[in-house]
């Protein structure tokens, strides 16, 4: 705090500027706290009355010069950035295993069950629509890719598996996925939530009548 | 418990007066501890110079005001005012080399700690929270960059997740059907709609299941829904003052005329 | 950039620690771009191989005294944090903290005091029984923790204060805690087992187990 030569201006006057060793404090404060650039004029109206935060910011800056941040203008703002070649320290590799969500498990169960299947009908039999983020994920993820465009009005694209997919299930084709009636038989269908346990049906396209309750969406 | 032990009453306007306030706020205090602890800064001393006699006779006068008042006051105040008065008497009453147990001083004793360790406690809190604190007083951060980890998110699912959740999905789908199917489901909206364009006619009494659909009264389900739906479509019309609707008693069929007189 | 003599080391060392100085760079960085307190271990595992975060740490925080923003310990861990009475100019950075109950300060100060510390001790402290929703909130906000079970009988759970707690309220560790040597010396944070029976219905040794529920719980 004893930085500046211009101490010397009484600290309890009311209307006198903070000495300018005070300003940069504050500033240096403002900056570091805020969580966008601040422009000359809110640091302005956040500082007492009559200081200067262009001259402020100018001594800061300098202050900071070769320091591992360093005060960057922003637009019309400004701002505390750490130095970019200081930016290796700021990664941290980690490795998380993460469960895919539903969406995204559905999805891909339905492309990899239906390709070359298109968005629109992952979401028929889906029920819901599918969001932008759970296609993008599974691109990224490099599990699904872009086929050809459906020959339909509107050409929309289709998605298929990619070999990463086969390799990460360890299945040599899709075609090797076990349909409905195996996974019933391997007791795959057990858990299914309530209301109604019902019996598992074939891929016949349903008019048993005898489920005389609606059936609950999970989730 | 020093000399104003037996000072029975000194009761001065100034002491009834806080005695009745701390009756009437009974609701503000957390527990008979807490109503102790307000009691006993009545005494102006120093916690640990406290007369618990007097403190004890205090509380039971607090609980017996409250009685008088009519206030109810939840069990454990009575337990302490139980205990209280035993204290009391121990205290008052020459020792008894036959009874077992701690003396009245010790416990009198404990129970000042208590009373002063609640007081220090509640003071460390106020203490604490006058400290200068992140996110009010200091600041961290603004724009933290931090989470620039390279995090390789390594997804797991297995094959079995994968088959599962087909599963889900396609039993689901063999539903659709049925829940498309509303054949045997007569919505309320459907029966607002008949009866809107029937009430006109019902000058008089009339069942309601008269109002039923043709040919929903066979099959079971439907009738049961058609049944559900005509009822609340009638006590809907009730509320818009439409129809009136009574029932002579439990089980006796409901009957709905319409409204004539449009009193409003 | 030219603080340090020792800045010969030739920088594409790779078994050679970075100059001090370098390394003062490098945890300024590091602190100041994250929000939460960073932990020496943490450090330790960003820097290069060799460097001694500790040192560079007290660089640093020599550094920052008297400056708008300050190097602060915070339980094993170190931050960078506002000077409190700059605190005026970042109004808009405060965030509305939910008001504590007056049953939730108590008994945060409780666990503080008094950690490791045992909901019945808690209770026998304030003379009612805590109600869930007051210890929910503390833990919901990281300011206590589950602890270490007590091992008497029933093997209660404890709680104790978190690093956020610590942070929270600028301290440096729980002994920092305003007034607690007083309270220790005047024997107010023992747990005093009460003469004979006693009145507030805490473990009075399990023969009227119907006591506690004569308590009703708090809001």
């Amino acid at each position: 705090m004893t930085e500046d030569p211009r101490d010397e201006t009484p600290p309890d006057s009311l209307f006198e500027a903070p000495p300018l060793a005070e300003q940069e404090r504050m500033v240096e404060a403002v900056l570091f706290a805020s969580a966008d650039p601040v422009s000359v004029r809110d640091l302005e109206a956040r500082m007492p009355h009559g200081s200067d935060p262009v001259q402020a910011l100018e001594l800061l800056r300098r202050r900071y010069e070769g320091r591992g941040v360093r005060v960057v203008q922003v637009g019309e703002a400004w701002a505390i950035r750490t130095a970019p070649e200081l930016g290796f320290l700021m990664q941290k590799e980690t490795v998380e295993t993460r469960k895919l969500s539903r969406a995204a498990i559905e999805t891909l169960a339905i492309v990899s069950y239906h390709q070359p299947c298109t968005r629109a009908e992952i979401e028929e039999i889906r029920g819901v629509s599918v969001s932008r983020g759970t296609i993008d994920q599974l691109l990224e993820m490099d599990w699904i890719r872009l086929g050809r465009r459906r020959m339909t009005p509107g050409r929309p694209v289709t998605f298929v598996v990619t070999p990463q997919f086969l390799d990460h299930f360890g299945l040599e084709s899709a075609r090797d996925l076990p349909g409905l009636k195996e996974l019933r038989a391997a007791g795959l269908l057990e858990n299914r939530p309530p209301p109604g346990a019902m019996p598992m049906g074939e891929e016949q396209s349903g008019e048993d009548d005898d489920q005389s309750e609606l059936f609950e969406e999970e989730e | 418990m020093t000399d104003n032990l037996f000072s029975e009453d000194r009761d001065t306007v100034a002491d009834r007066l806080a005695a009745e306030s701390l009756i009437v706020d009974v609701d503000g205090f957390e527990g008979p501890l807490d109503a102790l602890l307000t009691l006993a800064r009545t005494q102006k001393v120093d916690l640990r110079k406290i007369s618990v006699l007097q403190l004890a006779r205090q509380y039971l006068e607090f609980v017996e005001r409250a009685k008088a008042l009519r206030i109810e006051l939840a069990a454990d105040y009575l337990v302490m005012a139980a205990w209280l008065a035993f204290l009391k008497s121990r205290l008052l009453l020459p020792p008894d080399p036959e009874e077992e147990g701690p003396s009245g001083e010790e416990l009198a004793a404990h129970l000042a700690f208590q009373l002063e360790r609640l007081q220090a406690m509640r003071d460390a809190a106020a203490r604490l929270m006058a400290r200068d604190q992140l996110g009010r007083d200091f600041f961290a951060r603004g724009q933290a960059e931090d989470v620039a980890r390279i995090k390789t998110v390594t997804y797991s699912a297995t094959l079995l997740d994968l088959m599962q959740a087909y599963a889900r999905i396609r039993t689901r789908d063999e539903f659709r059907p049925y829940v498309m199917d509303r054949d045997h489901v007569f919505t309320m909206e459907q029966a607002l709609d008949r009866m809107r364009g029937l009430i006109g006619f019902a000058g008089s009494w009339t069942d309601i299941v008269s109002y039923m659909p043709d040919g929903w009264h066979a099959d079971p389900m439907r009738r049961r829904s058609a049944t559900a739906s005509t009822f609340a479509a009638s006590l809907e019309l009730v509320k818009e003052g439409q129809l009136e609707i009574r029932q002579t008693e439990t089980f006796a069929p409901i009957h709905v005329r319409r409204r004539t007189d449009k009193s409003d």
